[in-house]
């Protein structure tokens, strides 16, 4: 068995890597994934709980987490595709005015 | 059919005579054919004319003729027919060899558009206003134009080897 | 050490990797595909706590769905490698230490031994594929006819702004 | 070494479990382009393959080595790493598929090392919902095929496609919920084993598409069948939904840069799933292996199909056999005749092994005549155009999977109220 | 060619693509250069010329009968028709009259020709929409159309069966029973090609409502044969313009007047049976004996039989074949009816042996400058069903 | 995980890892036994025999991006309908009402895509 621990650190580890890669990456796309990356390390957490705890409501929770998600991504790449068609560019240094 | 086809032929000579003296320099009987000849400026005007008020709604062909070392060598020719009336004429202009310049006929009939672009490349005449004047069988970078008489049959030798995108160097 | 622990840093470490690489790759289709290895290993950790309808979910959703749409946009804005711009100075001073020192203090609080944590180890749910079902639709009914408002207005908005480019 | 093997025996088993599947799929999907090839070729009047071994039977190997001295192309501007993780990634999903395919409900009559052996690498609890994450990741295998390969035609061809697996992917899972609705599990297993109500001493009455249960009759599947298997040859991308390989417009869609045993994966993957999805609409829809007729005494008879089947087929083979030209025909097609025969005369003989062999025999026939209607497909229709075939997934598949989902709970609804 | 295509606004947002030259559904060599913005055609840019074999510029420097087997090789899948429209230019030229047997002969050889281009060209089409199985159907009876040929010309082919001043040879034993049995068979076929495409639902699918040429469009841009009586025109040169006896037969011209693909389709799918027609009834004019050739000293060579018997014969095949004949200075156009439309031959004659000028008005090169104009604004799959329905050949679209 | 779950998903795991291993050995055989004499026509991406022009990975058509979108969407709602059938004879009557005004809300947006012209691939 697996310390719940273990899969704490591991949520801990992949959250700061998004974290990282959202600070760091220039790429809008990218910085998009870095944000995936976190919801998907706090997924962990709550599935990890979840099985801690012996309730299935953490997994309800990221069952909604997954679908937050996708509704996100849907609209944020809509956002990300006007971006690319008005600037001409996807570098977020090139995209930091809020008008045209 | 043959006879009727020159009666009404015949009939579009006159028209055409009563419609402007200076239309139709000749008029060449053939083998049942006829054959009229205008001046290479009246061109679209007859050609325009054969149109709209005699219903060669139809243009089957153009091509032309080399008489090199005769003077105007090029004769184009452009037959045209006419659903309606069932009936087929030839349109001829003579071009003059130094000055190869017609006016196209695509504004009257849009067919012709690669007739004239082959006339172009194969025989080298230049049609004024022909939207689209560019070499359609031979290469861009062509040169000469083989259907001229002057041209050789074998063509020349020295063909430059740039058609194979994968050899050129 | 168990053959479950030995899944578990297995698949820990490739995820690692995976966000790894997702920082360091310069080419957004190489991040994406290091997003969809954490992805797979995520889900792999799922099956390995016995969460299986979750691992499902998530690689039918995030994995089957949500990437391949980063994917289509990736390749429909041929994105190209990342320009090596400067960094920003605020990200460059603050960011870096920030998100370490996030990542540790997390990690910390973590690996200390809380007694307030009652049971450490994974303890297995019987039926838990369909406990989330019940649950789904009797205490978080309202939550789910939620998403479903959620679904709508993600629809709206998208099409929204994916017509918009038409003009 | 004995304790040994007993101590890890489920794994050891697992193992060669796996060989042999893996084995026995490669075989059928060569065996299953050779079959096509034939199949096609008599509706279009014509022999087919009949060159290489006696009715072109060692055609697969042929093409097989051909593949493999094939000159290795690598086109200039490929992402390398992509190029070639794409046909990697396609071949490995769709060969994983399989591994959730229940294909026997009994364990062997005999046990080896002390374990159980069941005819199915695993059967999980959730084995559809493993199927369809497995079928979710296998668009990337074209989709990034397309974008490695930097040709326009890939890119439109791997796009293409990749919307198309998509779209049909959606109107597919749409089209299973409801067998789900009345069968209330994931599993498989249990989903075949949920249709065996013989009613009349007819066995299929019970299947899902027909929906007669020990309550009556369901809302029969018939419609969610053919969503489902529309989709499923749209999603594995097979005429008349053969868009991403369009000849005549793409040339070869995503994998016109890939020569030699990279091509040949893509083959291999699309041939496999075919196999997988006609496992899958076996078991969702025509009962798995269940037998259709009952098990009554009247019924015994049908015990012999197997060797009804087998003894004459395997008579005309080695009459075949010995009428071929070749030295080669006539030894080898008699040698597979006799082995039919021989099989077939075997299971009147022993009625254990008869009756174990009856699951496999009515699953193995069904999957064939799926199997079957694929070719059949290829060889008659023409092939639609892609906004045709987008509006037949989003306009008509999807919303008539949904009508199906809603009028099967009502259905199933209205029969736990009476 | 360095044809280039400009983009439709500043912001590059479509993708230029080459459809051809080396591309399964452009039928041979063409190149279209294609802007498309997702799957939609922008704009469309036909580039030819491929297999240009300078076959006009070769003819100027043969002589009028060998010119001959030069015409086949234009049109590939309509050499006799083109050996005819050469044969008739020539002979007009001459003032030729050719025996009515010959005729008969032609005219069942063009016919069975035009059934022979349909099949290949519902072949081609179909293998294009994906229906892979009529394809093979249609070669299937293309094969016996070509040792019908082979039975009288000794060439599947490229076979110059029509000469100038008749046909080469005389019909072979036997040729009554084949030709009969084909005859026969080939309504059933041609109802099997009906059953797996007319009412076939994703075929209508992809071609009703296709590539829309309308009437005054067609005609505007010159284009004859099946395309513009698809359109509703009933112009057909074997009845507006009968040549080689055409007006002696009973058939009727097949219009529509959807005038798109599966118009086309429809239609040539009748013309097939019209000229089953039309073959039957040239069976029963043709006699069992009669001449082949029209009789002139000079022009055409003599019997064999005459050459072993009489002196002038010998020295009049050896000029034939040496120096040619020479026709009286001037010009002659013909016109027949080819499967794919109007084909032209203009013949300048100068006095000499060997022709100044001949020129072939090929449907194909005329019919394929529409095209830009159809599929401009269709998307990618149509483009094929496009090039399938106007029915080109590149050999007679480059000569 | 007990170990029941480890004879459920190991041996999918251990199938996973054989198929790959196959793959790569399919794979790297045909680099290792076919022949390869690369010349620059040959490694040029196909396009029908000319000189490709403009790169391959150019902006493609907002289309496919919509399609993916609708298809997140949809997925998502398939999603819940695996669970929803899963306990539905349970739930009875409501579970079946809270499920149609489930998917009727996501039909209206489903029409309205319909209606925009979303779902219509070439207009």
């Amino acid at each position: 068995m697996v310390p719940t621990q273990y899969y704490l650190v591991l949520s801990a580890i992949l959250f700061g890597l998004g974290a990282v890669a959202f600070v760091f990456k220039r790429n809008i796309i990218t910085i998009f994934m870095s944000i995936e990356l976190m919801l998907n390390a706090v997924n962990l957490a709550f599935v990890a709980f979840s099985q801690a705890f012996g309730k299935v409501e953490g997994q309800v929770f990221v069952l909604f987490v997954i679908v937050v998600a996708a509704a996100e991504a849907a609209v944020g790449l809509g956002i990300i595709i006007l971006i690319q068609r008005n600037r001409q560019s996807l570098n977020i240094e090139k995209v930091n005015l809020l008008k045209l | 059919m043959a006879e009727n086809v020159n009666q009404n032929a015949s009939a579009v000579v006159e028209h055409l005579r009563a419609w402007n003296s200076k239309a139709v320099e000749e008029v060449i009987e053939f083998h049942g054919e006829t054959t009229i000849v205008v001046h290479h400026t009246l061109l679209r005007s007859v050609a325009l004319e054969c149109r709209d008020a005699l219903q060669f709604n139809l243009l089957s062909d153009a091509t032309c003729v080399d008489r090199y070392p005769v003077e105007p060598r090029f004769e184009l020719q452009y037959h045209l027919t006419s659903i309606p009336n069932r009936t087929k004429i030839r349109l001829r202009t003579r071009v003059p060899g130094d000055q190869p310049n017609v006016d196209s006929l695509v504004p009257v009939w849009l067919g012709a558009g690669w007739l004239e672009r082959e006339i172009f490349d194969l025989m080298g005449i230049n049609f004024n206003d022909h939207p689209d004047l560019r070499r359609i069988l031979l290469p861009d970078d062509w040169k000469g134009h083989p259907l001229r008489k002057d041209y050789p049959v074998e063509g020349f030798r020295d063909i430059p080897a740039t058609y194979l995108p994968g050899l050129k160097k | 050490m168990s053959p479950v622990l030995l899944i578990f840093f297995v698949l820990a470490g490739l995820a690692v990797l995976g966000a790894l690489s997702l920082v360091l790759q310069k080419h957004p289709i190489h991040s994406a595909l290091s997003l969809i290895v954490v992805m797979v290993c995520l889900a792999g950790l799922y099956l390995l706590m016995g969460a299986e309808f979750v691992a499902a979910v998530q690689i039918i959703v995030y994995g089957g769905a949500i990437m391949v749409l980063f994917i289509f946009v990736i390749m429909l804005l041929n994105a190209g490698a990342e320009e090596r711009t400067d960094f920003s100075k605020l990200a460059k001073i603050a960011g870096l230490p920030l998100a370490l020192a996030l990542t540790a203090s997390i990690a910390a609080a973590v690996v200390k031994p809380d007694p307030g944590v009652p049971a450490v180890t994974q303890v297995v749910i019987p039926n838990a594929t369909e406990k989330i079902s019940s649950m789904l639709f009797n205490e978080f009914v309202y939550p789910f006819e939620l998403t479903s408002f959620l679904i709508l207005v993600a629809i709206l908005g998208a099409l929204v702004l994916a017509q918009r480019e038409k003009k | 070494m004995i304790a040994f093997l007993q101590q890890y025996a489920f794994w050891i088993i697992t193992i060669v479990k796996i060989a042999l599947l893996l084995f026995i799929v490669l075989t059928v999907n060569a065996y299953l382009t050779w079959f096509e090839r034939k199949a096609v070729a008599h509706i279009q009047s014509r022999w087919g393959p009949h060159r290489v071994g006696p009715h072109g039977l060692l055609q697969p190997a042929a093409d097989g080595l051909k593949f493999l001295f094939k000159e290795d192309v690598t086109p200039a501007g490929v992402d390398r790493f992509v190029y070639y993780l794409a046909p990697f990634l396609s071949l490995m999903l769709s060969l994983t598929a399989l591994a959730v395919i229940p294909f026997a409900p009994n364990p062997l009559p005999f046990k080896i090392l002390g374990e159980h052996v069941y005819l199915w690498i695993t059967n999980p609890d959730i084995g559809l919902l493993i199927l369809f994450a497995i079928t979710a990741l296998s668009v990337y295998g074209i989709a990034l095929a397309g974008w490695a390969s930097n040709s326009k035609y890939s890119l439109m061809g791997g796009l293409r496609s990749s919307a198309q697996m998509i779209s049909y992917e959606l109107a597919l899972t749409m089209s299973v919920v409801g067998v789900l609705l009345m069968a209330n599990t994931f599993s498989l297993q249990s989903i075949i084993e949920q249709q065996a109500n013989a009613k009349w001493g007819v066995g299929f009455l019970g299947w899902n598409i027909i929906a007669w249960t020990h309550q009556g009759l369901f809302f029969p599947q018939i419609i969610g069948f053919i969503c489902f298997f529309t989709s499923a040859i749209a999603e594995t991308n097979r005429a008349p939904f053969d868009l991403p390989e369009a000849e005549s417009e793409l040339v070869a869609g995503f994998h016109t840069e890939y020569s030699s045993f990279k091509f040949a994966m893509f083959f291999i993957a699309e041939y496999t799933a075919m196999i997988t999805v006609s496992c899958l609409a076996t078991i969702l829809f025509f009962g798995g292996w269940l037998s259709p007729f009952a098990s009554t005494p009247f019924w015994h008879f049908t015990y012999y199909i197997p060797s009804i089947t087998l003894i004459p087929f395997g008579l005309w083979v080695i009459y075949d056999g010995l009428k071929y030209e070749t030295i080669f025909g006539k030894l080898i097609l008699p040698a597979i005749g006799f082995a039919m025969f021989a099989i077939g005369g075997a299971l009147i003989a022993l009625p254990a092994v008869n009756d174990y062999i009856q699951p496999i025999f009515w699953f193995t026939a069904k999957i064939f005549v799926f199997l079957f209607f694929y070719v059949w497909a290829r060889g008659t229709l023409p092939r639609l155009r892609y906004d045709q075939l987008m509006n037949v997934g989003w306009k008509l598949l999807l919303p008539v999977s949904i009508a199906n989902v809603i009028v099967t709970a009502g259905v199933v609804i209205a029969r736990s109220y009476r | 060619m360095t044809t280039s295509v400009e983009t439709a606004t500043g912001v590059k947002k479509t993708m230029v693509l080459n459809m051809g030259p080396q591309h399964p559904s452009t039928h041979g060599v063409l190149r279209i250069l294609l802007e498309l913005d997702g799957e939609t055609v922008l704009k469309a840019v036909p580039d030819v010329g491929y297999l240009h074999t300078g076959i006009e510029k070769s003819c100027e420097d043969k002589t009028y009968s060998q010119a001959t087997t030069l015409t086949d090789r234009m049109d590939y899948l309509n050499p006799l028709g083109n050996n005819l429209v050469y044969a008739l230019a020539v002979e007009k030229l001459l003032g030729l009259e050719v025996p009515k047997r010959a005729q008969y002969i032609r005219v069942m050889m063009v016919e069975l020709q035009r059934i022979s281009s349909h099949l290949v060209w519902l072949g081609t089409h179909a293998i294009d929409l994906g229906a892979m199985s009529v394809f093979l159907y249609c070669f299937r009876e293309r094969e016996e159309i070509l040792k019908l040929f082979e039975l009288f010309a000794g060439q599947r082919m490229m076979t110059s069966y029509i000469r100038i001043g008749g046909v080469a040879l005389e019909p072979p034993a036997g040729w009554r029973d084949r030709v009969g049995k084909f005859l026969g068979m080939m309504p059933s076929r041609i109802d099997e090609y009906e059953a797996l495409l007319t009412e076939n639902r994703i075929w209508m699918a992809r071609t009703k409502g296709v590539g829309v040429i309308k009437l005054e469009d067609a005609i505007a841009y010159s284009m004859t044969g099946p395309t513009l009586r698809a359109a509703g025109l009933a112009y057909d040169n074997r009845k507006v313009f009968p040549y080689s006896s055409y007006e002696e037969f009973d058939f009727s011209v097949p219009t529509r007047t959807d005038s798109d693909c599966f118009a086309r389709y429809m239609l040539r799918i009748a013309e097939m049976r019209e000229s089953l027609k039309i073959v039957k009834q040239a069976m029963e004019k043709i006699s069992d004996s009669g001449p082949i050739k029209s009789e002139a000293a000079g022009i055409i060579p003599p019997q064999r039989e005459k050459m072993k018997t009489e002196m002038e014969a010998l020295i009049y095949h050896f000029k034939i074949f040496t120096e040619g004949f020479s026709p009286a200075p001037g010009e002659a156009y013909v016109t027949i009816e080819s499967p794919r439309g109007e084909l032209g031959c203009f013949i300048a004659s100068d006095g000499s042996a060997k022709p100044l000028r001949c020129h072939f008005r090929s449907p194909s090169f005329i019919n394929l400058q529409a095209l830009p104009m159809i599929v401009e604004g269709q998307i990618i799959a149509d483009v094929v069903a496009c090039i399938g329905t106007i029915d080109i050949v590149l050999g007679d679209v480059d000569r | 995980m007990n170990d029941s779950g480890l004879h459920a998903y190991g041996p999918l795991v251990i199938h996973l890892l054989v198929a790959a291993t196959l793959a790569g050995i399919i794979a790297s055989l045909s680099k290792l036994i076919g022949w390869r004499r690369p010349n620059k026509a040959k490694q040029q991406a196909y396009e029908c025999g000319m000189e490709p022009t403009g790169d391959a990975r150019e902006p493609f058509s907002v289309k496919f991006y919509l399609v993916a979108m609708i298809f997140i969407l949809f997925d998502v709602e398939a999603i819940f309908l695996y669970p929803w059938a899963l306990v539905f004879r349970r739930l009875g009557m409501y579970g079946f009402v809270e499920m149609m005004i489930y998917i009727a809300i996501l039909l209206v947006g489903y029409f309205y895509l319909w209606k925009k012209g979303a779902l219509d691939w070439h207009k």
